[in-house]
């Protein structure tokens, strides 16, 4: 025994001095991005195809184009599991070099935003996070381009009046919205209750713990209310079990929706033949067949299409965070512009993403066409109010059933920006002049 | 010979209470209090506060919040999630409705709130004993965490329910807020623990620590001599919770800056249950081991490959620090399943000796 | 005031207690008077230990009262009995095996400290006042029973007979009035048993403390106590001088009955 | 008191209102209450026979599964897979007797508690390691339609889940009460020397009854992936668990059967009927609040065995 305690004495007294080298690298010549992942856990399903795009468009351009205007992209993964707590790791870790995060996660996010301003690392959630942050005047530092919750869920009404021939019929609808139990699941109530007030349909919702693999009451309870549509946001294995069990109801699956992170291959694979018909929200293009991924499957894949479809290419998520490193890029082309072509700061990126315009002409140019809508950020919104996009699941492929569908700007906008005003004044934040 | 207490002679029984009667271990903490408060902030950057040494601090808090409970008064508890939330709650809500009050003392005043939750969930333990016990404290984990994600009153009816900690000075300094500095906060961290610490160690070597041990190595007996079992016992819920409540008002507002229930989730409870197992049931020093054991060795595996060099997928470095933090904590519990403090007992009586081996 | 002058502190009257169908005591009554020395003998499963536990509340008897200092419970709250002045040593120890041996006496003071938590937390002024208090208190009871040596080691590592003496050390720390003791000398060699029929003795002289206790050995029985009371399935058969009792017909036939 | 009436009469008056629809959510806790029962009896078994309370139970679900559905994705016949992860499973139960429970032997209940955590980590990264994170789908060929009985929707699914725990529990009491090997594991469950006297090394007991346990881990593991994807959160079902242990009693199989039922009608009908009046999401802690209260009146569970206090 006194060797062996000894010896753990010897190893712990190893480990805490190596912690304390652990820490910051000093800064490359590289542009540097973060990368905050969840390979493990929970919710990996969801984070590997999300970490798996940002790593190929970033690796591409490198090898295609060897990075932005002669700069060479760097990038280091820091795995968070979805915790808020390793999240705070990551970002103190990486944060000194970091061009822009995007932290993936809500709490995340949430508990970062206050922090990206003191240290001038600005934060892209772009379609999740706090929905307020679209208010570039009270959080300059944080955005949620191309589109919010508050945007999404008004979209999916529009989607469903569509349905049913116009926003007169809306009246008396019986629309339930299954969420996930947290502050994303949530985020989409207020909008709902908002809309059901000026269009007379009637809202039920649902709320389901975390993690979601027990829903039996919550669809007793649909199938005793009869709704005419459901909505839902779901996240990890709650999605896939609920689309289980509304098939196991024979719940009409056209009349499902999902928002743009319940309706990902992590919901509908794992059902099976289940999820045929389901259909989701999504502000991407799904599949593998647009130039970009042409030229990912020729420069990261060496043409090995297997190997591509391994590494989630062309699912929804990948695709969604494809067109996140994008805008990275375009926004670090934007700041080049006005400081020149070298390695763009925190704050310089800050600058580029504020005034960043990706046009039509620019978006065919990159190989996104028709896979995204032009997207426009601007000092006070930053969010840009992007249309949404219904598409459906056949059992093997997600395919587009809609046109892009405008989010009612008028009426988001103003929630917007009170939330913003009441995050306001609880931190004491005089909000930016914005000409 | 470093240990050598051979001619301190104790004259007096409040030489004999004191605190640290052996000299040696006066010194030491004096040194290591001297070394946290100045040597760390001149020379610690952002990185080593905010991700080891402030979340280190908070969960000995917490640790020690419940080593009071479990290691002393012998009640298993996983709620410490719970009440490590209603204090987080609580500030937030009497911060926003009085942002004049001094944070420090609505860290108190929140703590205050969550040993009345304590005290609540506590009387089950009258009747209800060891595993049933502790799987009954879930039931208020899971109704707390419920509660603050359920009534929008706690979160001030914002849309999505996470609390933010808004900006507070205390003397004119930030302590908390984005400007607090990371100094400042491990500042005020350091200090509200060394202070519950303190006065943590005062009350299990009085009377009250005597009832809890009393309670915990045998409560029939104990109640033959006249030590009533259920106002101790809720006595030690209701502290325990109060430095778990300013652990987690501490956890938001002097770390994290912003967070939702699911900070404070059974994991939560679980990992503070593993620190005092793995430190040492029933000693203040094991609650503090057990803490910088299980908040640091996970970050310390998680940068050791980068750190020698080798580099490999996220998700592989994951499940290895998974797999060997769980074969340490199998491999220590072999060696010495009392726990660091044991463990530190041990290097002392040798230290007592050395370099001599007998 | 009993037949023989002098005050009662104890009365206990027609105790009956059953667990379940099992009859444990019937109609017991006897009185202890202040200042005695009485033994409770009989064979195993006689009842002995419920007695002691009817006595101080562990247990509450189906009838029968318990008068103490003149007044009548029919059930008294453990805790009250220990406030009371009744404390009480165990037949299979029961010290609090993870504390010293001080900290273990120290809880025998327990009853008797008042200062809140607040005060502890500091361990200022009245806290610290009466830690001493009580310390130097309790110093003196472990120097009357020579335990000094073991004072900081905690009671799981010391010898069966220590850990007896410290188990008395406790309930003498309370001070107090009835000592109630279950085979003190149970598992002990001759030296220890000497040495704890003198503890015994000097505490009941020295204190004027009043002791029931419960002994299979004989001649210690015969030797110490002022009295004694015999026990058979649960019914008291004798009681009297340890003269009168050896002389009992009743009791030579149920200890014949036996191995013993 | 609008909300008196709402919480203490109305869904009274709903569950009254439509006893078919009442009938439904109880046979629909029946069976997900089976489902928790399943996990439970693992917890169970290795608490009867060596004391320890495994927290590592839902990873060894988790571990089962992954083993499970990574051989069959490699190729591997269904049936040589589950007797392939069989093997796995004993494998895990030599090793954990060898180098988790034999060094810790003698140690307190807490001590050993804490081991498994150390073994829960250990087997969640070395499932995610050979077999990776994504979520895979596992199809047993147990028919998932569903059909109507007289106005309740029922799933073939819960029935045929309904049916495994129940050969399941079957099995485990022959086991129990016909076999040598049973009779001593209940042996040892009262007294560790007496079963030494009877002759069986409690090493080989430890091993059986944790190859046993890992056995009803697979079962679990294919059940609940079944219904939900073998992934990450399969290890998280243990929590449903928990309330159904302290129901039914840590030692008594039957304790974990009936206690799951109890749990799974109780949150049920909680969610249906209370969930909407108070805000919903309520099954979690409603589940345990239920056993809270059990615990009660009767502190040792409704089957564990009743602990008397003597001095």
């Amino acid at each position: 025994m006194t060797h062996r305690r000894t010896m753990l004495a010897g190893m712990l007294g190893v480990v805490f001095a190596l912690v304390f080298i652990a820490g910051p690298v000093a800064a490359q010549n590289d542009q540097f991005f973060p990368l905050l992942v969840y390979r493990t856990g929970p919710y990996a399903p969801n984070g590997i195809p999300s970490a798996n795009g940002f790593r190929d468009y970033y690796d591409m351009v490198n090898k295609r184009d060897g990075g932005v205007n002669g700069v060479k992209i760097s990038w280091e993964e820091c795995e968070t599991s979805y915790d808020t707590k390793r999240g705070v790791e990551c970002y103190e870790k990486l944060k000194a070099r970091a061009t822009v995060v995007h932290p993936f996660s809500t709490g995340i996010t949430y508990q970062l935003i206050p922090k990206a301003a003191v240290d001038q690392v600005p934060l892209w959630s772009s379609g999740y996070g706090r929905t307020a942050t679209a208010d570039g005047t009270v959080f300059p530092w944080a955005f949620n381009a191309p589109t919010t919750y508050w945007a999404q869920a008004s979209a999916v009404i529009n989607y469903i009046a569509q349905q049913e021939g116009g926003m007169d019929k809306l009246k008396g609808k019986k629309i339930a919205h299954v969420y996930h139990n947290s502050p994303y699941g949530k985020e989409a109530n207020p909008t709902l209750e908002v809309l059901a007030q000026k269009f007379g349909y009637e809202l039920t919702l649902l709320a389901v713990d975390h993690p979601g693999q027990e829903q039996k009451a919550t669809w007793l309870q649909i199938r005793r209310l009869r709704p005419d549509y459901i909505y839902m946001s779901s996240w990890g294995v709650m999605g896939q079990v609920a689309v289980k069990e509304a098939a196991a109801i024979s719940f009409p699956m056209d009349h499902f929706i999902g928002n743009w992170w319940s309706a990902s291959e992590a919901e509908v694979v794992p059902a099976g033949s289940a999820a045929n018909g389901y259909k989701g929200a999504t502000f991407n293009g799904a599949g593998p067949n647009w130039p970009v991924h042409q030229d990912i499957l020729k420069h990261v894949y060496n043409g090995d299409q297997a190997k591509a479809k391994e590494n989630n290419w062309g699912e929804v998520l990948y695709n969604r965070t494809l067109v996140g490193a994008m805008a990275n890029l375009e926004a670090v082309r934007v700041a080049q512009k006005r400081y020149g072509n070298r390695v763009i700061t925190g704050a310089e990126m800050r600058w580029g993403m504020d005034n960043l315009d990706i046009t039509a002409a620019r978006i065919k140019e990159l190989g996104f066409d028709g896979m995204m809508r032009p997207l426009r950020i601007t000092c006070a919104d930053h969010e840009g109010s992007g249309p949404v996009l219904i598409q459906q699941w056949d059992g093997a492929k997600w395919n587009p059933v809609s046109d892009w569908i405008p989010v009612m700007r008028d009426v988001v906008r103003p929630m917007i920006e009170q939330s913003a005003m009441e995050y306001a004044k609880e931190n004491n934040i005089t909000p930016r002049k914005c000409e | 010979m470093i240990y050598l207490e051979a001619g301190q002679y104790k004259t007096t029984y409040e030489d004999d209470q004191a605190i640290f009667p052996i000299a040696q271990d006066r010194y030491l903490v004096l040194a290591a209090v001297l070394v946290a408060f100045v040597a760390v902030p001149l020379v610690a950057n952002e990185y080593w506060l905010q991700a080891l040494l402030i979340p280190f601090l908070i969960f000995s808090l917490a640790a020690i919040g419940l080593n009071l409970l479990t290691g002393y008064a012998g009640q298993l508890s996983l709620g410490t999630g719970g009440f490590m939330a209603v204090g987080a709650y609580m500030t937030y809500k009497i911060t926003t409705a009085f942002p004049e009050l001094n944070i420090l003392l609505v860290f108190i005043f929140s703590g205050l709130i969550a040993a009345a939750v304590g005290i609540v969930f506590g009387l089950p333990s009258l009747r209800i004993k060891g595993f049933y016990l502790a799987v009954a404290t879930l039931a208020a984990q899971f109704f707390i965490q419920w509660l603050f994600n359920k009534v929008a009153w706690f979160y001030n009816y914002n849309p999505s329910g996470t609390i933010t900690a808004p900006p507070r000075e205390v003397f004119g300094v930030m302590v908390t807020g984005p400007e607090a500095t990371a100094t400042v906060r491990y500042l005020v961290a350091l200090s509200l623990l060394v202070l519950f610490a303190l006065a943590a160690k005062n009350l299990v070597r009085g009377r009250i620590g005597r009832s809890w041990m009393a309670i915990r190595d045998m409560d029939i007996a104990a109640e033959i001599i006249g030590i009533r079992p259920l106002p101790t016992k809720l006595l030690a819920f209701a502290i325990s919770s109060f430095y778990c409540g300013v652990a987690g008002a501490m956890m938001i507002f002097l770390w994290l800056g912003s967070a939702e229930t699911l900070a404070f989730d059974i994991n939560v409870s679980f990992q503070v249950l593993f620190m005092i197992i793995i430190g040492g049931l029933g000693s203040i020093l094991g609650s503090l081991l057990g803490a910088a054991f299980i908040t640091l060795v996970p970050i310390f595996l998680i940068n050791a490959p980068a750190l020698v060099g080798v580099h490999m997928e996220v998700a592989l470095e994951r499940h290895i620090e998974s797999i060997v933090f769980g074969a340490m904590i199998v491999y220590f519990l072999i060696v010495e399943p009392n726990g660091f403090a044991r463990f530190w007992q041990i290097t002392k009586q040798k230290l007592r000796r050395w370099p001599f081996p007998y | 005031m009993n037949s023989n002058g002098k005050e009662t502190l104890l009365q206990v009257d027609d105790i009956t207690l059953s667990f379940g169908g099992v009859q444990a005591l019937s109609h017991v009554s006897f009185d202890v008077a202040k200042g005695e020395v009485l033994a409770i003998i009989g064979p195993n499963g006689a009842g002995k230990s419920s007695m002691l536990n009817v006595i101080n509340g562990f247990y509450h008897p189906q009838s029968g009262t318990v008068t103490y200092k003149g007044r009548s419970h029919r059930q008294m709250r453990t805790h009250e009995a220990a406030a009371e002045g009744i404390a009480r040593t165990f037949q299979n120890i029961a010290l609090f095996k993870g504390m010293t041996t001080l900290d273990n006496i120290m809880t025998g003071r327990n009853l008797k400290m008042r200062v809140n938590f607040l005060w502890q937390a500091l361990h200022l002024g009245p806290a610290r006042r009466e830690e001493i208090e009580h310390r130097r208190y309790v110093e003196h009871v472990i120097d009357f029973l020579e335990i000094q040596a073991i004072r900081k080691i905690p009671v799981g590592r010391l010898p069966y007979g220590m850990q007896k003496r410290v188990e008395l050390c406790r309930a003498l720390a309370s001070e107090p009035d009835l000592l109630l003791l279950d085979e003190p000398m149970a598992g002990m060699n001759v030296e220890e048993k000497e040495d704890m029929c003198r503890f015994i003795l000097d505490v009941n002289d020295e204190f004027g403390t009043t002791i029931v206790l419960i002994e299979h050995d004989m001649g210690v029985v015969m030797d110490i106590s002022d009295r004694v009371i015999v026990l058979d399935y649960g019914r008291k058969i004798a009681d009297g001088t340890p003269d009168e009792v050896r002389a009992n017909q009743a009791v030579i036939d149920a200890y014949l009955g036996l191995s013993h | 008191m609008e909300l008196l009436i709402q919480v203490f009469v109305a869904p009274f008056l709903d569950m009254a209102g439509s006893p078919v629809f009442l009938l439904e959510v109880i046979i629909n806790g029946l069976l997900t209450g089976v489902m928790y029962s399943l996990v439970a009896l693992g917890f169970v078994l290795i608490f009867k026979a060596s004391g320890v309370f495994n927290f590592a139970q839902g990873a060894m679900v988790l571990f089962a599964a992954l083993t499970l559905v990574g051989l069959i994705e490699r190729g591997v016949p269904g049936w040589l897979a589950i007797v392939i992860s069989l093997g796995v499973m004993v494998a895990l139960a030599y090793a954990v007797e060898r180098w988790m429970l034999r060094p810790l032997v003698n140690q307190a209940p807490i001590i050993l508690f804490m081991a498994t955590i150390g073994l829960n980590f250990v087997l969640e990264g070395s499932g995610q390691i050979a077999w990776g994170s994504n979520v895979k789908e596992l199809d047993i060929g147990i028919p998932d339609a569903s059909f109507d009985v007289g106005g309740i929707l029922l799933n073939e699914f819960d029935i045929y889940a309904a049916l495994v725990a129940a050969i399941l529990v079957a099995g485990l009491a022959v086991f129990f009460q016909k076999t040598a090997v049973g009779r001593a594991l209940r042996a040892v469950a009262d007294n560790h020397q007496a079963a030494l006297a009877v002759g069986i090394p409690l090493k080989t007991i430890w091993i059986i009854v944790w190859s046993v346990a890992g056995a009803v881990a697979l079962v679990a593991g294919i059940m609940w992936g079944a219904k939900s994807g073998v992934q990450f959160s399969l290890a998280l079902i243990a929590l449903k668990a928990l309330p159904v242990l302290i129901l039914g009693g840590f030692t008594s199989v039957p304790g974990a059967i009936i206690g799951g039922l109890i749990i799974g009608v109780g949150e049920k009908i909680a969610e249906v009927y209370w969930g909407p009046v108070i805000g919903g999401a309520i099954e979690n802690w409603f589940a345990y609040m239920l056993a809270l209260v059990f615990l009660m009146f009767r502190p040792q569970g409704l089957f564990g065995e009743v602990i008397i206090e003597r001095v």
